[in-house]
């Protein structure tokens, strides 16, 4: 039996306007385990705190109902005065009789009625609480960053800057990712690499990063801040400390045809290869795909060529464990698949390309020395079409493409139409759109400064159907705003591809318990007020794998994660919330329920042990909770047909006792 | 012994209904239950009630006291419910001989006061069984479906019911009735009594005899390897339990009421996972040991307390309604080995 | 009459026992009567031929049984599921109550089961002998002599309205697989919704004012198979033996559909165990009509690993202020 | 004000982030709703298991709201998304078992939605007072 001590709070005349404290205090003394009642003008004040600590010590009490304001105000006070007390803070329960008694009651009589129930069911509850102790965890003090493109890297840099390790993890040769194939940049149409290059040397020259390139995350256990990770390196058949990036084994090599992915296969590379000049790390990578030496044993040119000796033809994937207090998914996105959007002729004409294509080819380090050739011919094409909104924003095509907005086209689209106006004024660029989303800084103004200043022809309207006629494209759409068919002919069409998020970004989010959309961009864990968190604690995200970002977004984005990052690396130790789910093992039946509706992947199944009848052992499926993970939502127990998952500080005794108190 | 015309019967239950609380079978969703006569309600035809007639005696549920607690003040009220008298009609010869079982149980020292007060109240009137059925084995145990015990015998024929008064208590009911019944011979009785003794060796569970059983066989049957196949798929449920008119144990639970406390006893199961549930644990690990409690007890332990008596009346009801069609017979049958068969 | 015969299965049951594909049959043994049939576990090939039986009164589903039979000794447990029992195995599996591994299924065709207490209805007691190898049911009473009734007159309830013929797992097949059947199961639903909220009350209480907590619907169910059910652990403040008064009816009942809901795949044992004859598959068709309604078309158990509509959801699921008022229109 | 006037018992659960921060800003902003209203603090909407809304009933409520943070908003980002799939279950159940529907109810409420807050509670007040006792999920013996 618990021995408790009820303290009414006038709140100077808040209370006790409408409430008669006396009576409340005098009502209360008789219900199950009270042992003391007292009432104060102002409670939380210095002396009404020390008097409830006196008559902590006085009474020997083991919980306390403090009849007073709403918890949300002054619950932590009050635990903090137990505590102060010797008494275990989550033995504390606030009846709310200010807002949602004294002040929204004028009658006297009802108020203090309402007052008695209310402090009574505080008093029931606490008959049944128990000590709580918030776990601790330690803070394995070292970051990982998954995906080496601007938001990754700023993630890194941020992070690294404030004194903790950072490990990058990137799939591809070189970290920069998207940023590092585009050309310029809106709306300022500086030059993607100009900006990006130097950030990426900053990563490869700080002390506090590691950059696993050509990595992938192989498998990920443990929780915030005590992550194990496990890192596959692919073979390269390169050494990577030994390797200088001198290139001269990307000029020797035999084999030619390799499309170059970088450029998006629009010209060719070597078997072994550098991606591009500033490619950090500066090492090169055979294709094994297409290495003689590798597929058939016939070659070995570039072991040849190799003064560093830094070829290694026997290599094999390597494994890293590493430990993490943090985790940050920076997957990014990729242009859609234009193989179900036949009508444009993607697959039939090389000169139907994507906007990703198109920075290619404007760029100076692309297939066409930045020159704008059509891909078919090599000819400068005279008239261009660019169709928005490709696979985007498409609500009744949802098989082919996607519902939302992929929110950068609009303005990349303004940004190729002025920049080939600018660099080729004899080229008649035409720009089919649906709507003209320019909601950002200088955005708007630049979007007029395209269609205005340069001469692009923007046409609301839709394209239906593009069709190669001899070496020129036939484009009919429609002109919304006159009312009519078009009938366009072109000499190259740019299609606004839609964007989505990297395919390793949805396993990536099953090892992680990360949870997703329906789009498989991550989830946030609000919306609004924690944005760059994902709800599993430690997953932070960063740039366009939680949503289609343009690139000062996704800087800031991943500012944002980084601070939040060294907010939890800053910490030695993690302490929980103990008002977290806890399941009786003897009487779970391990059916899994619990785990699918909680959130945060805080639970997790193992086969134990159990003394069965007449001395047999059986093994059971139960399910156990992370109390580091856990949020205390109680949303398990409830899923829970047996009642074997209960929430510590909200028990199903408890509510059912409030409940109890509450109807009587 | 007397007679009333079955045209008769409703004013014989209306006269009965004036001096005492009168129940008879009637038929319903589910199958037949003792109900309150009221003007109207018609007796059912079917052999036996699904729930047994030891409800009225020791019912499912009974509060045994209250605890009533102002401030930290309680007060103990005693609030027995039976203090009108009552009548039983129809009862069926097994279930009346399921009292004399229960009366060993309840009336024994020290008396179960509840059922001790229900049983005084109560005036029961068996009637025989004009059509057993396949599950019917009243005679292994030596019962006579022709020829019911209870405070008034009861025969039926197509026109007219034969009463007669076994007690002081049946007497005086029938002296109350007296005015619409005339006396008889018993011809019709004998008649029926007959009919239904060849039927009785006609059904298909007249060859099961308890001869393998009884007092003393504990050592005999306790470890015999047969109980592990019988009970494997015993699903653990109270059916049995609860449609059997001589399972007699129960729970004692508080029930907090918003003043109080209800103190109440409601029917167990020994079939349950938490029955004979202790601090430790439970001495009877698995459903293997359960199962045989009943059964031991039914054939074994209660004869060994009971001058021999069994503790099963051969009603049939555990043998329709258990969900896996496990029962007592068949328990008898494989333990007592082929003779059975 | 089954088109699948008890000879085939021992047959079967041979095959696999003597080859070693499995160590032990599950099934059902004959008992006293036509009718009254027992699940148990044949080792050999012997005691099948004299006690194994398949035929219109073997409707028991074999799933739960399973759960205690794999985690006994070595090898495989062979059982023959009829479509409607996949459902709950397919169940179980999906809420890892046993190892698929242990268990080798035989899927069987079904021709319909019949139930016992509509014969008893028909002919009231006293059945000696019930001759079921044609559609036409041969009924031998002690007072009536033979007398002769149509199948589809006793089918039992869910076979009444049977919702797939289809098998959703086995190992091997014995017969025609079949399709999912759309059913008319939920007509006695919509009967009720039809109704007055006052008489539907006064139905339920009618129904539910005979259970006597014996338990039987809820362990004979397949989808309860909790280690310790919140109506019997002291601890969880719901717990009661006896249905002490309407209320507690009505809170075991609510509770325990509520429980299955989303999980229970319709296969009707609580209906046919109970023995008060109480139409509890009514309570659990209502939850399985509202979430297809609400959320779409749900079959549990129709594959393993599906998410059940309680632990799913969608952002544009119907408020349950919708969900109330959908009857109104 | 008559003696004998009936007064339902209302029990409203709110979570701890949206619901029950509305109902305080209701009480900061001096909104007045009946009394009759009593609140219980979960941490999440989905912390109310159906036991808990039958157990209202058997103790004497004459009718039950939950109150949580609106779809979407949800602090747990997923907890009302179960919410609302079990009390729509659970209350087209009630409503199949004859029990009256307008004792049961679900609003979202967020913690900025005082005045919505009390509203809420004055409309439910109204509607379970027009409706009388709850007898048909009653324990007589809880009364005694």
């Amino acid at each position: 039996m618990q021995r408790i001590g009820v303290f009414v709070c006038w709140c100077g005349s808040n209370i006790a306007g409408t409430v008669d404290v006396v009576k409340v205090a005098e009502a209360l003394k008789s219900e199950p385990g009270v042992v003391h009642s007292a009432n104060y003008q102002y409670m939380c004040s210095q002396a009404g705190q020390q008097l409830i600590k006196d008559a902590i010590k006085e009474h020997n009490l083991t919980g306390i109902v403090v009849c007073s304001c709403s918890p949300r105000m002054h619950e932590a006070t009050f635990r903090k005065t137990a505590a102060a007390a010797g008494l275990n803070p989550y033995m504390v329960e606030i009846a709310n009789i200010r807002e949602q008694c004294s002040w929204i009651h004028k009658d006297m009589q009802e108020g203090t009625e309402k007052a008695i129930v209310l402090g009574r069911t505080a008093i029931a509850k606490v008959n049944l609480n128990a000590p709580l102790k918030p776990g601790e965890s330690p803070v394995t003090k070292r970051a990982l960053v998954i995906g080496g493109g601007i938001a990754g890297i700023q993630t890194a840099l941020d992070i690294a800057d404030a004194g903790f390790e950072v490990d990058i993890v990137e799939k591809k040769p070189t970290i920069g990712g998207k940023m590092a194939q585009l050309d310029k940049t809106f709306p300022t149409l500086d030059c993607a690499a100009c900006i990006l290059t130097p950030k990426m040397v900053d990563v490869a020259q700080h002390e506090k990063i590691r950059i696993f390139s050509y990595s992938e995350v192989e498998e990920v256990k443990g929780f915030v801040g005590n992550f194990d990770v496990k890192i596959r390196k692919k073979a390269r058949y390169v050494k990577e400390d030994v390797c200088t990036g001198c290139g001269l084994c990307t000029e020797k090599c035999p084999m030619k045809k390799v499309p170059n992915d970088f450029n998006l296969g629009m010209d060719n590379k070597r078997a072994i290869y550098i991606p591009f000049a500033q490619a950090v790390p500066k090492i090169a990578t055979i294709d094994a795909d297409y290495c003689n030496m590798l597929k058939n044993g016939k070659c070995g040119v570039c072991a040849k060529v190799c003064t560093a000796k830094a070829i290694d033809y026997t290599q094999k994937d390597e494994f890293v464990e590493e430990k993490y207090g943090a985790i940050v998914a920076a997957t990014g996105f990729n242009p859609i698949s234009m193989d179900k959007f036949d009508e444009f002729a993607y697959s039939q004409s090389k000169d139907v390309i994507t906007s990703l294509e198109f920075e290619r080819l404007m760029n100076a380090a692309g297939p066409t020395a930045g020159k704008l050739l059509r891909p078919s011919d090599g000819v400068h094409p005279h008239k261009i079409v660019f169709v928005q909104c490709v696979g985007s924003r498409c609500a009744s095509c949802a098989e082919k493409g996607k519902e939302y907005c992929s929110k950068i086209c609009c303005m990349y689209t303004a940004k190729h139409a002025m920049l080939t106006r600018d660099k080729y004024p004899d080229t008649d660029v035409t720009v089919f759109y649906i709507d003209v989303r320019t909601p950002g800084k200088q955005f708007d103004e630049f979007y007029r400064r395209a269609a205005e200043e340069y001469g692009v022809h923007y046409i609301k309207g839709m394209v239906g159907k593009v069709s190669p006629e001899g070496n020129k494209l036939i484009v009919q759409g429609s002109d919304l705003i006159a009312n009519k068919q078009l009938k366009i002919e072109a000499d190259l069409v740019v299609l606004a591809a839609a964007i989505e998020p990297d395919k390793s970004a949805r396993p990536l989010a099953t090892m992680l318990t990360a949870s997703m959309d329906t789009n498989d961009f991550f989830t946030e864990a609000h919306p609004k007020l924690r944005p760059v968190e994902s709800p599993t604690a430690g997953i932070f995200l960063s740039g366009a794998c939680q949503g289609p970002k343009d690139i000062p977004e996704t800087v800031s984005q991943a500012g944002a994660a980084a601070a939040k990052v060294i907010g939890l690396l800053a910490k030695d130790k993690l302490t929980g919330n103990p008002c977290v789910a806890q399941s009786d093992e003897l009487m779970c039946n391990g059916c899994s329920s619990c785990e699918k509706v909680c959130p945060y992947g805080a639970i997790t199944y193992a086969d134990k042990e159990f003394r069965g009848p007449n001395r047999t052992t059986l093994i059971r499926r139960v399910a156990q909770v992370n109390e580091a993970i856990c949020q205390g939502c109680g949303c398990c127990t409830v899923a829970c047909p047996s009642g074997a998952m209960d929430l510590k500080g909200f028990a199903n005794k408890q509510i059912m006792a409030e409940v109890d108190a509450i109807c009587k | 012994m007397r007679k009333i015309s079955l045209s008769n019967l409703d004013k014989a239950f209306a006269l009965i209904a004036e001096n005492a609380k009168l129940y008879i079978p009637v038929d319903g969703k589910g199958g037949a239950s003792f109900k309150l006569w009221q003007e109207g309600v018609k007796m059912s035809d079917a052999l036996n009630t699904v729930r047994s007639a030891k409800d009225f005696f020791f019912p499912q549920m009974e509060t045994l006291m209250e605890f009533k607690t102002e401030g930290k003040n309680i007060e103990i009220i005693d609030n027995r419910q039976e203090k009108e008298d009552f009548v039983v009609f129809g009862v069926r010869a097994c279930d009346v001989k399921s009292f004399e079982i229960l009366d060993r149980v309840f009336l024994s020292e020290p008396v179960d006061s509840y059922y001790a007060s229900r049983r005084e109240k109560g005036v029961i009137v068996s009637l025989a069984c004009g059509r057993p059925s396949e599950t019917c084995f009243c005679k292994t145990f030596g019962i006579d479906a022709a020829n019911p015990a209870g405070d008034i015998t009861a025969w039926k024929t197509e026109t007219d019911l034969y009463l007669l008064a076994n007690t002081e208590k049946g007497e005086k009911l029938l002296s109350a009735i007296s005015s619409i019944t005339e006396d008889c011979d018993g011809k019709a009785v004998e008649e029926q009594k007959k009919q239904i003794s060849a039927i009785m060796e006609k059904l298909p569970l007249s060859n099961v005899t308890t001869e393998k059983f009884g007092a003393g066989k504990t050592k005999e049957y306790f470890d015999s390897p047969a109980w592990d196949e019988l009970s494997s798929h015993c699903l653990g449920c109270g059916t049995c339990t609860f449609v059997c008119p001589t399972c007699q144990c129960y729970d004692i639970k508080d029930f907090k009421t918003n003043e109080g406390v209800q103190r109440f006893r409601c029917w167990d199961s020994c079939m349950y996972s938490d029955f004979t549930l202790m601090a430790h644990g439970n001495s009877r690990a698995s459903q293997k040991e359960r199962f045989r409690q009943r059964f031991m007890h039914k054939l074994v332990y209660y004869p060994d307390n009971n001058d021999g008596m069994f503790s099963c009346v051969g009603c049939g009801r555990c043998l329709t309604k258990c969900p896996i069609s496990m029962n007592i017979v068949k328990v008898m049958k494989t333990l007592g080995g082929k003779e059975n068969d | 009459m089954q088109k699948i015969t008890r000879e085939v299965l021992i047959a079967k049951a041979e095959e696999l026992l003597s080859n070693g594909t499995v160590s032990k049959v599950l099934g059902l043994k004959k008992g006293e009567f036509s009718y009254d049939q027992t699940p148990a576990v044949f080792t050999d090939i012997e005691s099948m031929k004299k006690d194994f039986v398949f035929d219109d009164f073997s409707g028991a589903n074999f799933s739960k049984y399973l759960i205690k039979e794999t985690k006994k000794g070595e090898g495989k447990t062979l059982v023959f599921l009829k479509p409607c029992d996949t459902y709950s195995f397919n169940q179980l599996l999906t809420e890892h109550r046993f190892d698929r591994e242990k268990v080798y299924v035989v899927g069987i065709a079904c021709d319909g089961m019949v139930d016992i207490k509509k014969i008893k209805n028909a002919f009231g007691d006293g059945i000696v002998s019930v001759d079921a190898t044609t559609d036409t049911l041969k009924v031998e009473t002690l007072y009536d002599g033979v007398k002769e009734i149509a199948k589809a007159e006793v089918l039992a309830e869910r076979c009444r309205n049977c919702k797939s013929k289809k098998h959703v797992a086995y190992d091997e097949l014995i017969g025609e697989d079949g399709e999912v059947i759309s059913s008319n199961r939920f007509d006695q639903v919509d009967e009720l919704e039809k109704m007055t909220a006052d008489e539907r009350f006064a139905f339920w209480q009618n129904e539910l004012s005979r259970c006597i907590r014996c338990n039987a619907c809820r362990d004979v169910c397949p989808a309860c198979t909790c280690e310790k059910c919140v109506f019997d652990n002291p601890n969880s403040g719901v717990q009661n033996k006896a249905a002490a008064n309407s209320f507690e009816e009505q809170m075991f009942h609510i509770i325990r559909a509520f429980h299955v809901a989303g999980r229970c795949t319709d296969c009707g044992e609580c209906s046919r165990v109970c023995p008060q004859q109480i139409p509890l598959h009514l309570l659990n068709r209502k939850f399985i009509k509202d979430i297809n309604g609400f959320y779409g078309d749900y079959q549990a158990g129709e594959e393993v690993g599906n998410r059940a509509p309680l632990v799913n959801y969608t952002k544009e699921d119907l408020e349950p202020s919708e969900a109330v008022n959908k009857g109104d229109k | 004000m008559q003696v004998n006037e009936y007064k339902p018992k209302i029990v409203a659960f709110c979570c701890n982030w949206c619901s029950y921060a509305g109902a305080d800003l209701a009480g900061s902003n001096r909104l007045a709703y009946p009394a009759e209203v009593k609140v219980i603090r979960v941490p999440c909407s989905c912390r109310v298991n159906p036991m808990f809304i039958l157990r209202a009933f058997q103790r004497g409520a004459d009718g039950v709201i939950l109150c949580g943070c609106h779809p979407g908003d949800c602090h747990y980002t997923s907890g009302n998304y179960y919410t609302r799939r079990r009390m729509a279950l659970l209350f087209s159940m009630l409503d199949y078992l004859g029990i009256e529907k307008e004792r049961t109810r679900v609003e979202w409420v967020s913690a900025a939605e005082g005045a919505k807050f009390a509203a809420t509670m004055n409309d439910f007040v109204k509607t379970v007072t027009a409706l009388g006792e709850n007898k048909r999920l009653e324990d007589l013996r809880c009364k005694k």
